[in-house]
């Protein structure tokens, strides 16, 4: 571990168990699916069979007259929408593209695209019940990729669509690129003509899923007074209730949102499209109705992240990258919105280049609208820059280790944005990276490589809300708001034990509904640890506070003479004037009544997040098949609040990063049919896959946490498709600038099949 | 309305049971549906993820893949037979302390699926332990604490047996 | 999925007459495919026939003459717990232990999965190597036939209305001969074979040249392949690099596959003729330890 | 006077310059202080009464969604930047 000016802390930094570990290790712990209620019903969704088509019409009623049919809803049941735009945390949506995503309007826009709904007896009649659904389509013929789209005669999926160009006008004609944006600095050309070396090549990358294990669920229970009740499994149950206000145009108070465990997010579960179906349906029978997703929904038909082009061209004089120009096209899917301008800002961060162009363009093709999949948009474009800088470092006769050192971006660095960054620690993170044991040994053996990678994410601030209430035997109880997906209960809890000067096991978290504490944004881009953390030690502080006040009174002294030192008040001249946090808890009803704490915060400084990987492969170059012998991480985490689930982290991450390198993707037919929707071909990384994921946590705090917490989330997925390619060409001489490398690719490349 | 159901007896952790259930309900809908154990998970309802593991008459199998009425006469173990009263099982014991889930979904079926390697081989080694395991998905770990915390559960198991 | 109901005869007879009932049926035996299937609207029928109650089916055992009879229903764990197989058939546990996750071979058997025909079912090339045959059995009686007969096409097969596969025969094995089994997949686990081989090679007395050859190739084509003209190209030659790989060249020759989401033609091609060489090194080691 | 950083689309409207000094003691003062050097400028970072959905302010540094009456000190430093994530 490398550390800097780290304080003595005594519950950060430890490993204790998580509070809800025992209900998920005994199979107690209730997801979305595991919703039980009186007279529940369930639902279930049509589904256009076709990527892109007219829908003339729809015919209910066989389906109503069904004896088990309970409720139908379409599009139509759905009221207008206002023009807005919701922001989500990640991202903000139009409130009609939503409304038309959640059920289609008069196009289905991508094969899986709902629409229409019923709620049934069973689930099983429910299903049986979708036939009697008569659809009239008229299919139109899809547009599936960037390059596909971006045709000047390419169909269009919305003909009034115009792209917004760089200069805020809107183009003349219609077309599927939503947006093109650019970023400039610098003296482009005279740097290229400049330059010691140039590289320049072309990537392309396909759209691939999150992959979390519990499919989407969504349980609504509408009274007829107009309240809504709505348990899900989401990474932001208060964005849930803001979009459903929306689309279903209801007061905010009126809707109540149960977060129940979740099954895995990493982006892909801040969107809704179960919930507003389930609480129509609900509206309709009168009975609450559950809806669930199956794989294949769930691939079809959820928001996976972009596939995408992208070219790139680098320049080096004199061991430093003097120029980079880059232009990325990402697929959006079948609304606007994919992450590019993401990919096109982060890409670069890990660098000073004083010379750049960038492009970005936002592209729709008839795929499923995308979602946020950790680091959205970073993964495909470090894909491109991280191999261009690779070979750069070739061309230098650098190690590429070294070569991103040279160049690192440090404090006061200006991004592309023309921001300058805090104090980052990208160059800590090389450095472990460097020394570590992995980095330092050879590799040897014939058709084997190593490649690094460097991966950037800025991570999330945002609003956290939590109350905390002291118990009169001095434990505590921590209600907030933030969905719990990898041991935030125990990171939030740690920092609150830590602020308070109270043993871990003493606080005890809560995650409530929408209705039992104030506004979170959702759990994602990293932020909970950090900014609700940052919200726990407000609420902590708001406690110390009243503690000195109450121990001032009982001991009739100022409240200047009174400290919180460790988990004790302490009078500032009297020795013998002490009182534990447990004492003073037990005195709530003589000095004040309840004791409560309040943390509510925009946290706006999450800090920046680097990680530097290092990866050695085995390419048998007759079956094409791609080991991963060894895998190192090193990633600066500010201050690692529990380690373990910092590793945890780390390790998952660049697990996703392995699959996505290697195997995933969303595997086309020319109808727009994804043809591998199923974990069965579509190839997640198993146990039998990997080697151990060794982690170096590097801890370069950020100023903007009280502890230094900076977020860990998201920035492993970043390098790995990289230093994996990276690793390849180590290994074979042959350079894969497309996704993923599987073995079929790297036969046919390797074997000159194509 | 109510389908035509058939009578199953069956041994669900340690208890004989009946049930009715039609004969298209699978094992996992009977136990979550029905007898409301919905600590076995739906992942893909199609044999390829192991989030529905259970131990069907000694054999870990998927109940994803198995009617409800194949239980009849047979014994059947879930997440929720794992520990033994308050007393976990050393395979959740070290899952805790490993921090060997995030999420938790895929938890219990690594749990039961974990556990039917430990009741046939007592020492299994970091291969052994991959292999069984690689019906298993795991989307938030990486698989690597999960694998320490059945290794170090093997190696608990030794020193309480 | 549809309503439908569920025997579970307990013997051979009831399963014939559950077969002849009028409605339309499929097997239960691990469950495996057919409930996935059933599930997702690909296949529908009115009954599902539970063949593991039939004792015939769940029990298998060694033959006077050194073979090896496996009830259809048998899982495939049962088969590679058991120490005499995995010493005298190693090639059978090559791919029983590869078929799908520890939970599918829990159930998954050799007669689910030949009966389903899939043109890249795991254990048909290492058994067509083997020189397997099948057992199949209806109320008129019982006949055999060589496994490579079997298959018609995707998901067909020669069984008639009414029958149904009883045992997998494996034959005693020559003498001085050895078998294996290679799969090609993505991952190391859980896919389903891009290219599978299977080959048998028996050496003359003298170890020195190949007496006889059987190699078997799947996922090339729309059944599994008995590749004859590479067992032949074998015959006579001296067991090591340019035989093996004059016999892929046969193989290659006869793999006539698609390019889907699995693989591509290309890839297919030029992986039988990798695993085809693959496949013959190992089983010219075991024919050498026999 | 604060420093504006500003993005290369909305440099045509300030004779290509890529920062402009301007005086404001809240966001929005400095935005209408950038306008008025910059004719346009508020229009394009402004929208009913808030910065455009689809930008950031960056302030010394740390971007978020800030308000207009965030107050501003004569050495801060303000970029726009796009929001993240991209969405419309």
């Amino acid at each position: 571990m490398t550390t800097i000016e780290k304080p003595a802390y005594k519950v950060i930094g430890t490993r204790p168990i998580r509070p809800d570990g025992v209900e998920k290790v005994t199979g107690k712990a209730l997801y979305g699916a595991d919703v039980h209620l009186p007279d529940l019903v369930h639902g279930a969704v049509l589904r256009s069979p076709h990527a892109h088509a007219r829908i003339r019409s729809i015919d209910t009623s066989a389906a109503e007259a069904l004896p088990s049919v309970l409720a139908v809803v379409t599009h139509a049941d759905l009221p207008a929408v206002a023009d807005t735009v919701i922001d989500t945390g990640e991202g903000v949506t139009r409130a009609s593209d939503m409304s038309l995503n959640v059920l289609a309007g008069d196009k289905a826009l991508y094969r899986g695209h709902a629409v229409a709904a019923v709620a049934a007896t069973s689930a099983h009649e429910a299903l049986a019940a979708l036939d009697a659904i008569a659809v009239d389509y008229e299919p139109l013929p899809p547009v599936l990729s960037v390059r596909d789209a971006m045709r000047a005669d390419a169909p269009l999926l919305d003909e009034n669509r115009r792209t917004k160009q760089p200069d805020g006008a809107l183009s003349d004609g219609p077309s599927n690129v939503a947006a093109h944006s650019r970023f400039e600095g610098g003296d482009l050309e005279a740097a290229f003509a400049d330059a010691d070396a140039v590289v320049e090549r072309e990537f392309d990358t396909k759209m691939v899923h999150q992959g979390y294990i519990e499919p989407h669920n969504g349980t609504a229970n509408w009274n007829p007074d107009g309240t809504l009740t709505v348990w899900t499994s989401t990474q932001g149950a208060f964005a849930v209730r803001a979009m459903l206000a929306e689309l279903l145009r209801l007061p905010v108070s009126r809707i109540r949102v149960v977060p129940m465990e979740i099954g895995g997010g990493f982006g892909g579960k801040i969107g809704i499209y179960l919930e507003p179906l389930a609480a129509l349906l609900s509206r309709e029978c009168g009975r609450p109705v559950q809806l669930t997703m199956d794989r294949t929904d769930v691939f079809q038909a959820t928001g996976p992240t972009s596939g995408g082009h992208m070219k790139g061209r680098l320049a080096v004089k004199d061991g430093v990258i003097t120029a980079a120009e880059v232009s990325l096209a990402f697929e959006a899917g079948a609304f606007p919105g994919s992450p590019v301008m993401a990919g096109a800002m982060c890409m670069l961060s890990p660098y000073d280049v004083a010379n750049f162009r960038v492009d970005a363009y936002d592209v729709v093709v008839n795929k499923p609208k995308v979602a946020a999949y950790r680091a959205p948009g970073a993964p495909n474009a470090a894909f491109c820059v991280e191999q261009l800088i690779d070979e750069l470092a070739r061309e230098a006769n650098a190690d590429p280790l070294a070569f991103r050192l040279r160049n690192s971006a440090r404090e006061g660095t200006r991004m592309i944005t023309g921001v300058a960054h805090p104090r980052i620690g990208h160059e800590e993170t090389i450095g472990a990276a460097r020394d570590s044991d992995h980095y330092q040994s050879p590799i040897e053996g014939p058709n084997r490589g190593r490649g690094v990678a460097s991966g950037f994410w800025f991570n999330a601030g945002m609003q956290s809300s939590v109350v905390a209430s002291v118990n009169p035997d001095g434990t505590v109880n921590l209600i907030e708001g933030s969905t719990d997906i990898g041991g935030t209960r125990a990171s939030l809890a740690m920092q609150l034990a830590e602020t308070l000067g109270i043993p871990y096991d003493d606080v005890r978290p809560t995650v409530a509904d929408t209705d039992s504490v104030g506004h979170n944004d959702v759990t994602g881009g990293s932020r909970t640890a950090y900014a609700s953390g940052q919200a726990v030690y407000e609420a902590g502080l708001d406690i110390q506070r009243q503690l000195v006040e109450r121990a001032a009174r009982l001991w009739e002294c100022e409240a200047e003479d009174v400290s919180f030192v460790d988990g004790e008040l302490r009078h500032a001249s009297d020795a013998d004037r002490r009182l534990t946090f447990a004492e003073l808890a037990g005195k709530q009803m003589e000095t004040g009544g309840p004791l409560q704490g309040r943390g509510s915060v925009v946290a706006r400084s999450p800090g920046a997040a680097y990680g530097v990987h290092v990866v050695d492969v085995e390419v048998d170059p007759d079956t094409g098949k791609v080991d991963i012998l060894r895998y190192t991480i090193a990633q600066d985490a500010g201050t690692a609040v529990h380690p373990a689930y910092v590793e945890g982290q780390m390790q998952g991450g660049v697990v996703q990063g392995i699959g996505w390198a290697l195997n995933e993707e969303y595997y086309y037919n020319e109808d727009g049919r994804m043809e591998n929707a199923s974990f069965l071909d579509y190839r997640m990384p198993t146990s039998l896959d990997l080697p151990m994921i060794d982690t170096i946590i590097v801890e370069v705090p950020n100023p903007g946490h009280p502890y230094g917490v900076r977020g860990v989330g998201e920035v492993p997925i970043v390098p790995p498709l990289a230093a994996i390619a990276n690793a390849i060409h180590d290994a074979t001489g042959h350079r894969f600038t497309e996704l993923p490398i599987s073995p079929r690719r790297v036969v046919e490349e390797l074997h000159h099949l194509r | 309305m109510p389908m035509r159901r058939s009578h199953v007896q069956t041994t669900l952790n340690g208890e004989e049971i009946d049930f009715l259930c039609e004969p298209r309900q699978s094992l996992l809908e009977v136990l979550r549906d029905e007898l409301g154990l919905t600590g076995t998970k739906e992942g893909c309802n199609n044999g390829n993820c192991g989030a529905c593991s259970v131990i069907l008459n000694g054999r870990v199998t998927n109940a994803c893949c198995v009617l409800g009425v194949e239980a009849e006469g047979a014994s059947v173990v879930t997440i929720e037979g794992v520990a033994e009263g308050d007393r976990l099982h050393p395979l959740q014991q070290a899952f805790l302390e490993e921090a060997a889930l995030q999420c938790g979904v895929c938890t219990p079926g690594f749990i039961v699926a974990a556990k039917a390697l430990l009741d046939a081989e007592p020492n299994p080694d970091e291969g052994r332990v991959r292999h069984w395991l690689a019906g298993n998905l795991c989307r938030c770990t990486g698989y690597d604490k999960i694998v320490r915390a059945v290794l170090k559960a093997s190696d608990a198991q030794e020193v309480t047996a | 999925m549809k309503e439908i109901d569920y025997l579970a005869p307990a013997s051979l007879d009831e399963a014939y007459a559950a077969l002849q009932n009028g409605k339309t049926s499929a097997f239960l035996a691990g469950g495996t495919d057919i409930i996935v299937q059933l599930r997702e609207g690909r296949k529908q029928v009115d009954q599902l026939i539970d063949v593991k109650h039939i004792p015939e089916l769940m029990r298998y055992g060694w033959t006077d003459g050194g073979g090896l009879a496996i009830g259809a229903s048998v899982p495939f764990a049962e088969i590679y717990e058991d120490a005499e197989i995995a010493r005298r058939l190693p090639c059978l546990i090559d791919c029983a232990t590869l078929v799908g996750g520890i939970q599918i071979q829990s159930r998954a058997c050799f007669g689910g999965n030949i009966g389903n025909s899939g043109p890249a079912a795991d254990t048909v090339p290492a058994l067509i190597a083997l020189g397997a045959t099948l057992t199949l059995g209806s109320r008129e009686g019982t006949r055999e036939l060589p496994l490579e007969a079997f298959f018609t096409g995707p998901g067909q097969n020669v069984l008639a209305p009414g029958e149904l596969i009883v045992t997998v025969n494996v034959p005693p094995q020559p003498a001085r001969s050895g078998a294996f089994f290679h799969r090609f997949i993505p991952r190391n686990e859980m896919d389903i074979a891009v290219v599978n081989v299977g080959a048998r090679l028996e050496l003359d007395a003298a170890g020195e040249r190949i007496a006889g050859a059987r190699v078997s190739v799947g996922a090339v084509a729309p059944t599994p392949l008995f590749v004859e003209e590479a067992g032949a190209a074998l015959v006579g030659q001296a067991p090591g690099e340019e035989a093996f790989a004059r016999a892929a060249d046969a193989a290659a020759a006869a793999a006539r596959p698609i390019t889907d989401m699995r693989g591509s033609i290309a890839q297919r091609v030029h992986l039988t003729r990798v695993l085809t060489v693959r496949a013959l090194r190992r089983a010219l080691e075991r024919a050498r330890e026999a | 006077m604060a420093t504006v950083i500003v993005p290369s689309p909305l440099r045509p409207l300030c004779e290509g310059a890529a920062t402009v000094e301007a005086a404001g003691a809240t966001l929005g003062e400095l935005l209408r202080a950038v306008d008025a050097i910059c004719p346009g400028f508020w229009e394009r970072t402004v929208e009913d009464g808030r910065v455009r959905p689809e930008l950031s302010i960056a302030l010394n540094g740390h971007a978020h969604r800030y308000g207009l009456s965030e107050p501003i000190a004569p050495r801060d430093e303000v970029a726009i930047v796009p929001a993240l994530g991209g969405g419309r």
